[in-house]
């Protein structure tokens, strides 16, 4: 197999030592079949041990290992080195995101974003599991099935340019689930979830700006789920004008 | 509930620059989408004078509409236009994305639903023009 | 978060509209009124805006626009650089845009 | 956070079986507080990971006995009858109250679960969300576990040793991952839910967080390792990365060929050959029985050459897009993004890997270890209802069953414990910053490489450990280990920033993985015959009369001490197993 190589240009932030990130060069001899994340990882234990990041599968589902390669929010592990024609490839961490260390970024306010929005099934009357499942025709699977696919990578956070001036947005993949939810033919709890998503910092913060679902690497589209959001939100709120006395 | 989060005075906060919306050809191609509607509103603004002009009697009318033939004007309507077109196009593109157009069981591509709409467009500019020129 | 009740749903609902109501009718209309009749191609007549059908219809046709342009402007202004007055800055804008709307109206009563 | 923090329950660990623990546990008793610890944000868990689907009996033309049948005769008669009995009792139940948290199961037209074969069990009764199986149901498990407000979670905090009282275990200390500090909980009964150890071996499916370290928690802690020999190889893996294409590719027909083309597998008593997958024949046959067709078939030259090792195809064009897009679209995917290859016009280059392990913490049809106040669930934990040889989607579902059964039984524990009169826990935390001061964070000196010891070992671990074993070469792997052993005391940590450090971290899974091996080594070297998944060319055959009986590995300062417990049987009787 061919080697080349190529210079990582990585940024290094480390907590208490340096007020603002800096950027760091190693070069790499990399196989043809190297991701950027191998390449780190060969960093990690053979160059410069203090350097920083997550990851786990390697395989594109625990949405671990998202950074910026190159400007652009990518999960490391299915991002080949040999895609980048350049001699040096940059890799920051998630843009918009705090930076706890290095790579590593704090995405504990994307954990409360997405409790926000009760991303569970919620109904009037719960059936015990003994009398069986809850039917649901492949068609009603469908209505909600792609949102259902989101890793909470994050790479359409740091896609979107709305939430890096407002990190208080509630965002693309929170918003999305609250979708996947209340499009599940078993859920009954899109009231519930009416105060988070029709606030100025759930669905009405989105311009519709769209890269979010340009960068999601499993297809799940939240640009469409939070138009889709607001388009339920706003017939609703008709509704709730219109026949005061029909809502709760 | 997580009771575990990093000290918040290590963290390193980054900053949107100012000058965003040009780093990227997609973020500038939609501030340009958003700032359509700047001059879709200047040129309502100003069909509203003219409407105004009506009111005050052909012959102020006539007058205003005169100087429309000036290469000022008709450049301002030219641009307006522009961005109108644009309007257009990427409205019809981003309503395909938020009513998926479905074709029995199928979820038709996105640029079917934005065809059609363009096909209606120009077939509501054409019966517009119809109307006006039979009226 | 902040579960505050809002009226973003009609602004939203109003600058939906705006937007399909520009994007089928506006090109049309600069085509006919701004470039085609200044330009000789095509006569011009006053007439047609004497009926009430089409003064109705300009209404909506500029009318709604206007608040398509208002939800717009005060959003991008924000994102480029306004959020710290993101409030008054909408006021502004959608206060115009009902502004925009009564003047509409009394420009049209009077023709 | 406060250095005296207390909960009633604490789980260590956030995938399939930790999640499912506290949520049985929560819905137990409201009033009880549940802390979950996790080294990684529960959804990253690698139950995220599982493909195929999760076994259940769910259709009139199948059964319970059936179900049962088909686990322990995979087992090779070594799992324990009582404990997969309870398995496939509950298995119904807890697969479809995950349908009611929200799991999009894929469905037939009439809207019930829809089921699919696969290896080694008789019927259709694999449950699935498309592939992506234990995706969903780790994120419904997750997303339903925010509903609770008493389960606590500590994410990104690495666990470091079980804090042990009055001979009971009352809880843990652990990394702080944010600040680097050594912090500990105080807790009634601790549940193990760390998942596997696959990360020992140099070509795994397994996520990089798949380190065994609460197996070697408990290890340490005075617990003994069951059936630790028992190592599954899963037969298609990709090449090189080792990413899984899962079982279900085959449960929906696909073929796998040598570089003939030949389905090679009817040369193994594994035929007849037919166009669509019949239960239990060729393709559907156990991974235990696939894998070794393999290596044969690669010592008789029949298989492919490549940079990453030989190689066999697992053909899925035969089954056409639309099946491929409905059912398969996760491996579609994964062989595009990772290899460049559509399975729908090429077949899949694929080989043994390793994948799951049978053997884990002892533990009792409760979940209950014989370390008072341990508990432990998932693929740490060893019930058994795997045996020697794991059905392909068992495992999601043992993670449901014995999660809940886990989950609730120390609810019940710790409603009968009284309050503690004083708090240990201080203490234990000091004198735990002191010894990982002293071994890791302020280490001095050192020259040893950590990746340099830990591919030894994982090198090791294949020669000695792999499909096909010998006295001789696991005797080296169990010196080997030894020797890394003690390099490792020499080890270099560079880093001295406290926040996020992860080679710290690196350095303490390696610990826990040169604790997991020499058991694994050690209780492979004494297990003299073959059976299921241990299989030894210096001893081919099964045998019962010394060997049906689980391996118990306690650790000594010299190393492991196995003994022998016997297997639980209750309906059926040892055979010879065939397909």
């Amino acid at each position: 197999m061919s080697e080349r190589t190529v210079s990582l240009k990585v940024t290094r932030y480390r907590p208490g030592q340096d007020s603002t990130p800096t950027a760091q060069s190693y070069e790499v001899a990399y196989p043809d079949d190297w991701v950027v994340l191998d390449a780190l990882n060969f960093i990690k234990d053979h160059v410069d041990g203090t350097l920083s990041f997550r990851w786990s599968c390697r395989m594109g589902v625990c949405g671990s290992c998202g950074m910026m390669v190159n400007g652009e929010p990518r999960l490391t592990c299915s991002a080949f080195l040999r895609e980048f024609d350049s001699q040096e490839i940059r890799i920051e961490p998630l843009a918009h995101f705090p930076v706890i260390r290095d790579l590593v970024i704090d995405m504990s306010g994307f954990l409360d974003k997405l409790k926000s929005v009760s991303p569970w099934i919620i109904r009037d009357t719960e059936k015990d599991p003994s009398e069986g499942e809850y039917l649901q025709s492949p068609k009603q699977l469908d209505a909600y099935h792609p949102f259902t696919a989101c890793i909470n990578c994050l790479l359409c956070y740091s896609a979107c340019p709305i939430f890096g001036l407002e990190t208080d947005f509630i965002g693309p993949a929170a918003l999305a689930l609250a979708h996947r939810y209340n499009e599940d033919s078993r859920d009954q709890g899109s009231a519930a979830r009416w105060n988070a998503i029709n606030d100025h910092n759930g669905a009405w913060q989105c311009t519709f700006v769209g890269e979010c679902s340009v960068v999601c690497p499993k297809s799940v589209d939240p640009a469409a789920a939070i138009q889709r959001l607001k388009v339920d939100t706003a017939k609703q709120w008709v509704r709730s004008v219109l026949l005061p006395w029909g809502q709760k | 509930m997580t009771r575990n989060r990093p000290d918040p005075s290590l963290l390193f906060h980054p900053r949107m620059p100012g000058n965003w919306w040009l780093r990227k050809r997609t973020y500038f191609l939609f501030i340009v989408r958003e700032f359509t509607s700047v001059f879709i509103a200047a040129y309502l603004i100003v069909f509203l004078v003219q409407l105004y002009q009506l009111g005050n009697g052909p012959g102020a009318y006539q007058a205003f509409m005169g100087q429309f033939a000036s290469p000022g004007w008709i450049g301002f309507h030219a641009v307006a236009l522009a961005f109108a077109i644009y309007h257009s196009l990427t409205w019809f593109y981003t309503t395909s994305i938020v009513i998926p157009l479905r074709i029995g069981a199928m979820v038709a591509p996105r640029y079917v639903f934005t065809l059609l709409n363009v096909a209606v467009w120009l077939a509501v500019s054409a019966a517009i023009l119809a109307i006006y020129l039979i009226w | 978060m902040n579960h505050r009740k809002t009226l973003e749903p009609m602004w939203w609902g109003l600058f939906s509209a705006g937007g399909v109501v520009a994007a089928f009718l506006i090109p049309i209309h600069i085509v006919l009124l701004g470039l085609a009749i200044p330009l000789g191609w095509l006569p011009g007549s006053a007439e047609i805006f004497q009926s009430w059908i089409v003064r109705l219809y300009l209404f909506v046709l500029i009318s709604l626009p206007l608040y398509h342009w208002a939800h717009r402007f005060s959003f991008t202004m924000s994102d480029l650089g306004l959020r710290p007055i993101r409030k008054p800055l909408a006021i502004l804008c959608y206060g115009s845009a009902i502004a925009g709307t009564v003047v509409t109206a009394w420009v049209l009563l009077r023709i | 956070m406060s250095m005296t923090v207390t909960h009633d329950i604490l789980i260590v660990g956030g995938g399939g079986a930790g999640l499912r623990a506290a949520i049985a546990a929560a819905e137990h008793s409201a009033g009880l507080s549940i802390a979950l610890v996790s080294k990684v944000y529960p959804m990253r868990s690698h139950t995220v990971s599982a493909e195929g689907g999760a076994a259940g009996v769910m259709r009139e033309e199948d059964s319970l006995d059936q179900h049962a049948r088909d686990t322990i005769f995979g087992s090779d008669f070594l799992a324990d009858q009582d404990a997969v009995e309870a398995l496939v009792q509950e298995a119904p139940r807890e697969l479809i109250q995950l349908e009611h948290w929200g799991c999009p199961w894929s469905r037939d037209p009439d809207g019930r679960i829809s089921v699919r074969a696969f290896g080694g069990m008789s019927v259709d009764r694999t449950l699935y969300a498309s592939d992506k199986t234990g995706f969903h149901m780790l994120h419904s498990l997750f997303q339903t576990s925010l509903k609770y407000d008493n389960i606590v979670r500590y994410d990104e905090c690495f666990v470091t040793s079980l804090l042990i009282d009055d001979g009971k275990v009352q809880g843990v200390a652990f990394v702080n991952l944010f600040s680097g500090r050594v912090q500990a909980i105080h807790a009634k009964v601790v549940i193990m839910c760390t998942g596997g150890c696959g990360r020992v071996f140099p070509f795994t499916t397994n996520a990089a967080i798949k380190t065994g370290d609460g197996m070697a928690l408990a290890y340490r802690a005075g617990a003994p390792m069951k059936d630790m020999e028992f190592v599954q190889y899963h037969p298609t893996g990709l090449p090189g990365t080792g990413i899984l294409i899962t079982e279900a590719s085959r449960g929906e027909g696909g073929w796998l060929c040598n570089k003939d083309g030949y389905r090679y597998l009817q040369d193994y008593g594994l035929g007849p050959p037919t166009e669509t997958p019949v239960h239990r024949k060729m393709e559907l046959g156990p991974r235990d029985i696939l894998s070794r067709c393999f290596v044969q078939e690669d010592q008789k030259g029949r298989t492919f050459e490549g940079p990453h090792g030989s190689y066999v195809h697992l053909d899925l064009r035969h089954l056409g897009e639309k099946l491929i897009d409905q059912k398969l679209p996760f491996v579609r995917e994964l062989t595009r993004n990772y290899v460049g290859i559509d399975p729908v016009v090429e077949p899949i280059p694929v080989r043994p890997v390793v994948h799951y392990m049978m053997g884990g913490i002892h533990t009792d049809i409760d979940a209950k270890t014989p370390l008072d106040g341990l508990y432990a669930a998932g693929e740490v934990a060893c019930v058994s209802i795997n045996g020697a040889n794991r059905l392909g989607s068992n495992s999601l579902t043992e993670c449901l069953v014995f999660g809940a059964r886990a989950g609730r039984a120390a609810a019940e524990y710790a409603l009968d414990q009284p309050a503690p009169a004083t708090n240990p826990v201080e203490a234990l935390a000091s004198d735990e910053q002191r010894r990982l001061d002293a071994q890791f964070f302020r280490k001095e000196g050192g020259t040893e490489n950590v990746a340099d010891i830990r591919e030894a070992m994982q090198q090791t671990m294949e020669e000695g450990a792999g499909i096909y074993r010998d006295e001789a070469r696991m005797q080296q792997t169990c010196n080997d280990l030894r020797e890394l052993r003690e390099r490792f005391a020499n080890i270099r940590i560079e880093d001295r920033n406290d926040i996020f450090n992860t080679e710290r971290i690196g350095a303490l899974e390696l610990d826990y993985m040169l604790e997991v091996a020499e058991v694994i080594a050690n209780s492979a070297l004494l297990r003299r015959e073959s059976r299921g998944s241990h299989t030894r060319t210096d001893h081919p055959e099964r045998d019962d009369a010394n060997f049906l009986k689980h391996s118990l590995a306690y650790r000594t300062e010299t190393g492991p001490r196995i003994e022998y417990a016997p297997v639980s049987i209750t309906r059926w009787q040892p055979e010879e197993r065939k397909y």
